[in-house]
């Protein structure tokens, strides 16, 4: 694990999350300000010592709506990867292992669903469910699900033919157990560098929508609906979408760096060379 | 004057020191050894006169190649000698190839680059040169891509590239490790001709005191980046002054001391178990196992005393083929199925060491597969132990799973990477009937380590922190651990080290003789199968074209694959012996 | 001086026929530009002869005797007479008509072709809104030859003929030659959809788009230090409400309605929803109307009251409730300042955004809701609340009893007094929360004039629009 | 080849019609009445049904499938509800703006890309690759919307050098045509490049490392001539796979960005037709789009084949 911390990318990238993390985890004791209030007389006021950040147009604090929105972001983008991996990991698996029919059948389902333009889909489910947070998280999630699909068979598929996995059959273990025992271990850290890429196109996702109106709902805080709200104001009010959209780029690129790293730390070439 | 001279070449990468005042030379016409074992330095030596070092390293010393100092030449001084008077075929002969290019273009690129000629001209020059290393033009095509050539064809193409300018020097790296004995031996004499034809010198690295043997004029010996013994080739080997090269050349030629009388040494009572880190020198019969489901050591008696005579064998394999449908050539079309096994019929006895040789891609790891059931064959049967085991379901293969076991080639590839070494010995013990406990789970990985002189320490290690022989070993205590009736072991020794190839067939003759386990023996390697069994089959094209006792196949080949195979097959006693001869 | 302008407008016109369809942007492109009525609206709400130069209404006020202009052609060459009145007017009330307002034109028993320059229309009953009615674009005068394709090139008798449409981009009009009334200063005028707020903005400050007459009130604040641009702050007919289900528990009780409007500080919703440009109402009026009667103050801002009328009607514990808010800003915005204010009293709301098709289904034609936000924005609509099965679900006979009144009365201080006592009775009832009138904000290029001021209808009236030097 | 061919194209077939039946089937139940859309509130019950009679939405449901999938087997793809016009002059107007745009960025995208990744990969480890990967890291993090609005501030608002959206049609020239595309265009292209841009480069350096790469060398050719003739074309398959996978990330793109730019283009159709219950036309577009990822990613498949011959089967 040392390794991993002298691992520039890695580190950066680290921090950053650990700092998101933390600072959507001390939201829930500590906000600046309480944003369900809403002081309309404060509205968009410019960052000061008060308001660090300024306020918006309801007068809520741009910083305390910043800390309670990466736990929106975080939630959507964690729950939309959880669903993604928990569905995408075991029928990729399953297709590395069956092979022929089950695998082509999965995979053209993969691709069937690849074929749908995700924000389009995700703006249909919405237009089903009506906008919010759990349809956010759906939408994205579903399209998750080929991803870790296509990484968990690609994987799966290297490991299979491995010369281990023989010794594995010639032990008499069956499919279920290799794959269980040797594949799935195997392929772990691919998937983890796929989750934290996923995590962090999530959390665009989720600004996306967001910002189309189709994302959390009022009033609880999101990064991309605050830049929705944003940027009918940007002349009088442009810090409004600027922090926000400075939260987006540093958190996606704090969970980006990590990935990098990840890959780099957990690559067996590269570790060799270490 | 010398074509090439190295003296006190110091190399480090980053801060790994890789070579250590290396000094040797080459000069024109002659054929230069470099042999070491691996990672000695090999091919580091060799990049460092090509200047194709990695990133991190840096050379210190002389390295003068016709009046140059290669160490401080500019990369423009470089480009113009490498390829022009400068050739290197490099270690691998299966990706030194561009895969998205033609062979004529890959030919013809350097040729047109350091002598401008025209594309038809160099595409001229091209067709010659592949004529000359045995790719004619007629038969193989200029257009032709990497992947539609064999290994052996591949390599000459890469020689060919390193020729195609008639360099000075030609640095061959394992020119012929990822081939077959016989295009070995081909390759071989290819480069010999191109040595004599125009005087060039020929810096030659291999692993292969044998190869080198027959190819070498002089030979420098390399070890952990020092060199040991350097000189007349004849003179080295025939002397073996330096302590290093009496090892080498013994561990080349060794020969497992085989117990003539193994039922006596598995009748005698166990001994008390090793101390240790004893070796592998006086390792312990078999005590009885402690677990369930596995025969006591008595039944080794029986199985050694009816594999004489007795009518129902160990192993029957009966007319088994194994088919792979040919490519589609369209909608409807098809290449006829390639016969990787075709009608293969044979026995084995308990207790015997068979040997299965034969050419790269005849069929003997699909063979393996076929009755290790880890593949259906497409026609045929197969027996073990009385019981047919084609086309039973996994469950029904549990007993036939827990008498035969496979070591694989790869002794790190035959690893999950993720578990320790008591999770990987451990893991046939799923086929026993009683699921032993952790403890009795610890005890047998214990006593299966011993066996093969690992210590039971050794079993919180991951695959990664073992050595390469010590890998193999794993294998082999993962392989015996259910005291298995049969082993099958698939190149168990190739990918190894001489000096670590001969512990481990001293391992393999000894498990055998103490435990009476019957071995197939895959290799392309006569000297492994002379080493170690007791009778060996030919295989050629998918099919047996011989059988018999292993000294009679190989003094007295009767088939022509066989004869071939026996010819090529470098021989350290051999090369020597014709070298002194020519030399007087 | 130019003589082009290109106009910004929020939404696109699902078509352009403002016969065959209720979007206020088929009249905000056609209305008095394309097509014309017999009578229009003007820009402070008052009626004013069109195509009807002149008209008699005979003294039982059933009959309507309407003098046309003549020498009128349509835009296709056809000339216009009193058999297109006929037949627009026929067409619009006929059974399978699908006319969005179908109930303007519920009055008229008969329409007669007197001559080529005179229609007669006869009524069931008097209607004191008749004249006003047949002003809306709904009414507006088609020809037989071209009704059918009037949605996708309408072809009326205004001083701009329809030149091109640009799906999802732009529409374009032009000057009319030989147009009947007053020359129009634009040669050509082109209507750009802008629907996203984000776009807007930047489109009038680079100069893309010249005139915004329907700007979002909310973004105001960004343009109106910009010296290019010229601000204008009008009315609407839009009374913004937070309408209630009256039938659904606990909604039906008069002390929470009442707890609901102490609870909202019109004050900032006002300025969190419109820049603070909204009226504030107390009733379903609008304060241009000179009907209004201002009842503002029968709930003052007073948190500590609306909690002890919660008390008293027994919600001590909260009351647990969703808002259902449609995409318009002021909804939107609106909605969480008023969730906010409902909280502190004790209501807890859950925001549920929803789009117009949805709010159509769900709030409008099943009422199932509990509180919504939505601005009626039809002319002098207060009768809406004697309708029966009206999505209010407000059943009151006493109101029913003066609207009826109303319907039979022509005489303006008598109306005015009536519509006086329907105010009052909502605004005790708190039948919904009042919020305020919505602002009509039009921001143009300050070398622009002849835009109106208000809107008493949804409509972009280009006859007066000219370009100073 | 051909039977390759015959077989994606038959797994394209069904996967289209799979496709139009969840389509299909996810319209249906999409709440709203567009019916009542259009008549809006004053409209009674009756009138509603009479339009929805008259718009053919009061038939069974499967005889309404197969009408529509029918349809556009013959290319008729029906009239949107709320134009009334041929929903395929819908689209072919809205296509020849999204087509354009899409293409530019993708042209944008890969023209920056390619020369970055090539740059960062030839100076692995030095100061010149860390910002240039640097950079792309940040162009992956910045959402496009965002980027977006500060260009439009920047470059529309600002300095007045571009329309600040909207799209004047060809019709008004192909230079104004293409500046109103240039903003949208360069907003979808840089998530994009940056993407492309590390994953050529991470091709690149991992082409290499490879074998063939010191072979070329030991020819004598320099470094440059190398990468040129011997990297570039091996590290394609990776870079052409990304490229075919963004295709469907540049469609999602196109929606927002048209929304922000107000281009008409498809994917703005779309979300309107959505909004306003035209699902004749979501339907319709949806499809296109589906059917236009398809292909594209076919074509990459193929394109496999041309790049690298151990993919071709036999001639
Ligand atoms: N890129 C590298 N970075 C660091 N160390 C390296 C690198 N390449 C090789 N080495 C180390 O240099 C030493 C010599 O390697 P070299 O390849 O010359 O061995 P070799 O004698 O050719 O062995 P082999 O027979 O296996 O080819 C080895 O210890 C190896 O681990
Ligand atoms: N999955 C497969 N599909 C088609 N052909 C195959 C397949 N596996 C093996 N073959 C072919 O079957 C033949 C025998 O292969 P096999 O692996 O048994 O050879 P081998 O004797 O073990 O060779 P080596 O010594 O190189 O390991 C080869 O010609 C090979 O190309
Ligand atoms: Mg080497
Ligand atoms: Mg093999």
């Amino acid at each position: 694990m040392s390794a991993a911390f002298s691992n520039r990318s890695f580190l950066t990238g680290f921090l950053i999350t650990l700092a998101v993390a933390a600072m959507a985890l001390a939201s829930y004791a500590w906000t600046p300000y309480d944003v369900t209030r809403l002081v309309i007389s404060d509205k968009t006021q410019a960052p000061s010592l008060a308001h660090w950040f300024g306020t918006d147009h309801f007068g809520r604090d741009i910083l305390s709506m910043i800390m309670i929105g990466a736990r929106n972001s975080i939630a959507v983008a964690l729950v939309a990867v959880g669903i993604g991996m928990g569905i995408g990991v075991p029928l990729g698996l399953w297709a590395a292992a069956r092979g022929n029919f089950v695998d082509e059948v999965l995979m053209r389902l993969n691709d069937l669903v690849f074929a749908f333009p995700a924000l389009l889909s995700a703006i249909m489910i919405t237009a089903i469910f009506g906008p919010g947070a759990v349809n956010a998280i759906i939408a994205i999630g579903i399209f998750n699900i080929p991803v870790f699909a296509r990484v968990a068979r690609a994987g799966g598929l290297a490991i299979w033919p491995r010369e281990f996995i023989l010794a594995a059959r010639a032990a008499g273990k069956g499919s279920a157990q290799i794959t269980l025992e040797h594949i799935l271990p195997n392929i772990a850290t691919l998937l983890l560098v796929q989750g934290t890429i996923q995590f962090a196109l999530g959390i665009l996702a989720e600004a996306g929508l967001s910002y189309l109106g189709l994302g959390a709902q009022p009033p609880m805080p999101s990064w991309g609906r605050m830049l929705f709200e944003a940027q009918t104001r940007m002349v009088i009010a442009p810090w409004m979408a600027i922090f926000p959209g400075m939260a987006i780029v540093v958190t996606v690129l704090g969970l980006n760096l990590l990935g990098d790293g990840l890959a780099d730390v957990l690559d067996p070439k590269s570790r060799r060379r270490a | 004057m010398n074509l090439l001279d190295i003296e006190n070449l110091s190399l480090a990468i980053g801060d790994a020191a890789i070579l250590d005042k290396v000094s040797l030379s080459v000069a024109p016409g002659e054929v230069m050894g470099l042999v070491g074992e691996s990672g000695s330095g090999k091919s580091m030596t060799a990049l460092t006169v090509m200047q194709l070092l990695p990133h991190a390293a840096r050379a210190k010393g002389h390295v003068m190649f016709e009046g140059v100092d290669i160490l401080k030449a500019g990369e423009d001084r470089m480009c113009a000698l490498r390829g022009d008077d400068i050739g290197m075929v490099f270690q691998e002969p299966m990706t030194a190839l561009n895969p998205v290019k033609t062979i004529g273009e890959q030919v013809a690129e350097g040729i047109r680059w350091h002598t401008r000629a025209s594309r038809a001209e160099a595409e001229e020059r091209a067709a010659q040169i592949l004529d000359r290393v045995g790719l004619p033009p007629q038969k193989f095509p200029l257009t032709r891509y990497p992947h539609e050539l064999s290994g052996g064809q591949r390599q000459r193409v890469v020689i060919a590239i390193a020729c195609a300018l008639k360099p000075k020097l030609l640095i061959a790296d394992e020119p012929t490790t990822a081939l077959d004995v016989v295009l070995q031996a081909q390759i071989l004499d290819l480069l010999r001709d191109l040595v004599t034809e125009s005087r060039m010198g020929l810096l030659l690295i291999s692993h292969d005191l044998a190869v080198v043997t027959e190819m070498a004029d002089r030979i420098t010996i390399l070890r952990h980046g020092e060199v040991m013994e350097a000189g007349d080739t004849a003179r080295v080997l025939s002397e073996q002054l330096h302590p290093y090269t009496r090892q080498l050349a013994q561990a080349s030629m060794h020969v497992p001391a085989r117990r003539q009388e193994r039922t006596a040494a598995v009748l005698s009572p166990p001994p008390p178990p090793p101390h240790k880190g004893e070796g592998n020198e006086a390792l312990p019969a078999s005590p009885a196992p402690l677990w369930g489901g596995a025969r006591g050591g008595g039944e080794h008696i029986h199985g050694r005393s009816a594999s004489t005579e007795d009518a129902s064998p160990l192993l029957s394999v009966q007319s088994v083929s194994r088919l792979y449908p040919g490519r589609r050539t369209s909608l409807f079309g098809r290449e006829a199925p390639a016969r990787a096994v075709d009608d293969v019929s044979f026995s084995m006895q308990a207790g015997q060491s068979v040997a299965l040789v034969g050419r790269s891609g005849c069929g003997k790891s699909t063979l393996a597969r076929l009755i290790l059931a880890l593949d259906k064959p497409t026609s045929g049967e197969i027996g073990f132990l009385g019981e047919t085991i084609t086309n039973r379901s996994e469950a029904d293969l549990k007993s036939a799973r827990r008498n035969m076991q496979v070591v694989f080639q790869d002794p790190y590839g035959s690893f999950d990477p993720r578990l320790k070494a008591e999770r990987l010995v451990a893991e046939p013990l799923h086929v026993l009937e009683k699921k032993p406990s952790p403890a009795e789970r610890r005890e047998a990985v214990a006593q299966a380590l011993h066996e093969v002189g690992l210590s039971s320490s050794d079993m919180e290690k991951y695959a990664h922190q073992f050595s390469g022989g010590q890998r193999q070993r794993l294998s082999i205590a993962r392989a015996i651990i259910t005291r298995p009736k049969l082993v099958i072991a698939d190149e168990p020794v190739s990918a190894l080290d001489v000096s670590i190839r001969a512990q481990i067939l001293d391992l393999f003759a000894d498990l055998n003789g103490r435990l009476g386990i019957a071995y197939l023996f895959i290799t392309h390697d006569l000297t492994v199968a002379r080493a170690i069994t007791d009778e060996v089959m030919v295989m050629h094209e998918g099919r047996i074209v011989e059988r018999g006792k292993t000294a009679d196949v190989l003094e007295h080949p009767q088939s022509p694959a066989a004869q071939a195979l026996v010819s090529a097959a470098p021989d350290l006693h051999r090369a020597i012996a014709k070298r002194l001869r020519e030399q007087g | 001086a130019r003589t082009d302008l290109v106009l910004g407008v929020v939404l696109e016109p699902p078509h352009l026929d403002p016969t065959a369809g209720a979007a206020a942007a088929i009249d905000e492109v056609v209305y008095a530009n394309v097509f014309e009525g017999l009578t229009r609206i003007g820009p402070n709400g008052e009626v004013l002869p069109d195509l009807a130069e002149s008209w008699t209404v005979s003294d039982d006020g059933k009959v309507y005797t309407f003098k046309l202009h003549t020498g009128v052609k349509f835009h296709d060459g056809t000339d216009f007479d009193a058999n297109d009145v006929k037949f627009s007017l026929d067409r619009a009330r006929a059974d399978n008509s699908v006319n969005a307002q179908k109930g303007l034109f519920s009055a008229i028993d008969t329409v007669e072709v007197v001559d080529p320059a005179t229609v007669k229309v006869t009524l069931k009953h008097p209607q004191g809104s008749f004249l006003y009615n047949m002003g809306w674009g709904d009414a507006v005068i088609v020809a037989p030859e071209s009704a059918d394709t009037n949605k996708e090139k309408p072809i009326g008798t205004g001083p701009f003929k329809f030149q091109n449409w640009a799906k999802g981009s732009s529409i374009t009009l032009v000057k009319s030659d030989g147009y009947w009334g007053d020359p129009v200063f634009l040669d050509k005028a082109e209507f750009r959809i802008i629907p996203d707020a984000a776009a807007q903005v930047p489109a009038l400050l680079s100069g893309d788009v010249q005139a915004f007459p329907f700007f979002p009130p909310d973004a105001v604040a960004q343009v109106k230090d910009n010296p290019n641009l010229k601000v204008v702050i009008g009315s609407t007919e839009g009374e913004t409400i937070l309408a209630i289900n009256n039938k659904k528990p606990p909604f039906d009780n008069l002390k929470v309605r009442q707890a609901i409007s102490y609870a909202l500080d019109r004050k900032a919703i006002i300025d969190g929803a419109t820049g603070g440009l909204g009226v504030p109402i107390g009733s379903h009026m609008s304060p241009s109307n000179k009907a209004y009667v201002d009842l503002t103050g029968e709930y003052p801002h007073d948190p500590a009251k609306a909690k002890e009328l919660l008390k008293e009607a027994g919600f001590e514990n909260g009351i647990k409730a969703t808002l259902k808010l449609p995409p318009p800003d002021y909804a939107r915005l609106g909605g969480e300042i008023v969730a906010s204010e409902l909280r502190d009293v004790g209501i807890n709301l859950e925001i549920i955004p929803v789009e117009w098709a949805q709010w159509l289904d769900q709030v409008f034609t099943r009422k199932d809701y509990d509180l919504t936000i939505v601005s009626h924005t039809e002319p002098s609509d207060i009768d809406i609340y004697s309708r029966k099965d009206y999505y209010f679900n407000y059943d009151n006979p006493a109101f029913d009893k003066v609207i009826e009144e109303l319907n039979l009365t022509s005489d303006e201080a008598k109306r005015d007094e009536l519509l006086g006592k329907a105010q009052m009775i909502l605004a005790d009832d708190a039948v919904v929360g009042f919020l305020f009138e919505l602002p009509k904000v039009g921001v143009w290029d300050a070398r622009l004039e002849g835009f109106w001021q208000n809107a008493p209808i949804q409509a972009n009236d280009l006859t007066k629009v000219k370009w100073s030097e | 080849m051909t039977a390759y061919l015959a077989k994606r194209l038959a797994v394209a077939a069904a996967t289209l019609v799979l496709a139009s039946i969840i389509v299909f089937a996810v319209l249906e139940i999409v709440p709203g009445d567009p019916a009542r859309l259009m008549l809006g509130m004053n409209a009674s019950a009756e009138q509603v049904d009479l339009l929805r009679d008259q718009m053919g939405l009061n038939a069974p449901v499967l005889i309404r499938y197969l009408h529509w999938a029918g349809g556009l087997l013959a290319l008729d793809f029906g009239r949107s509800y709320t134009y009334s016009v041929p929903v395929i002059d819908l689209v072919a107007e809205r296509t020849i703006v999204s087509l354009p745009l899409a293409l530019m960025a993708l042209f944008l995208a890969t023209a920056i890309a390619l020369p970055v990744g090539l740059y960062s990969a030839s100076r692995r480890g030095q100061a010149g690759d860390t910002i240039s990967m640097g950079a792309a890291q940040l162009g992956v993090a910045i959402p496009n919307f965002w980027f977006a609005l500060m260009l439009i501030y920047l470059f529309a608002v600002w300095l007045k050098l571009v329309p600040a959206g909207g799209f004047p049609g060809w019709g008004a020239g192909l230079w104004p045509g293409l500046k109103a595309l240039l903003l949208p265009a360069i907003a979808l292209a840089l998530p994009q490049a940056a993407i492309l841009a590390r994953v050529a480069r991470s091709a690149l350096v991992e082409v290499l490392s490879e074998d063939y790469i010191r072979t070329a060398r030991a020819k004598g050719m320099p470094r440059r001539a190398v990468l040129w003739r011997h990297a570039l074309r091996n590290a394609m398959i990776p870079v052409v796979t990304i490229m075919g996978l963004q295709f469907s990330f540049l469609l999602a793109g196109t929606i927002i960005i048209e929304n922000v730019f107000y281009l008409p283009g498809l994917g703005r159709l779309v979300f309107q037709a959505i909004t306003q219950r035209d699902l004749i036309v979501v339907e319709s577009v949806v499809m296109l789009l589906v059917a236009s990822v398809i292909v594209v990613n076919l074509l990459v498949d193929l394109s496999y084949a041309i790049v690298d011959p151990r993919l071709r089967g036999r001639s």
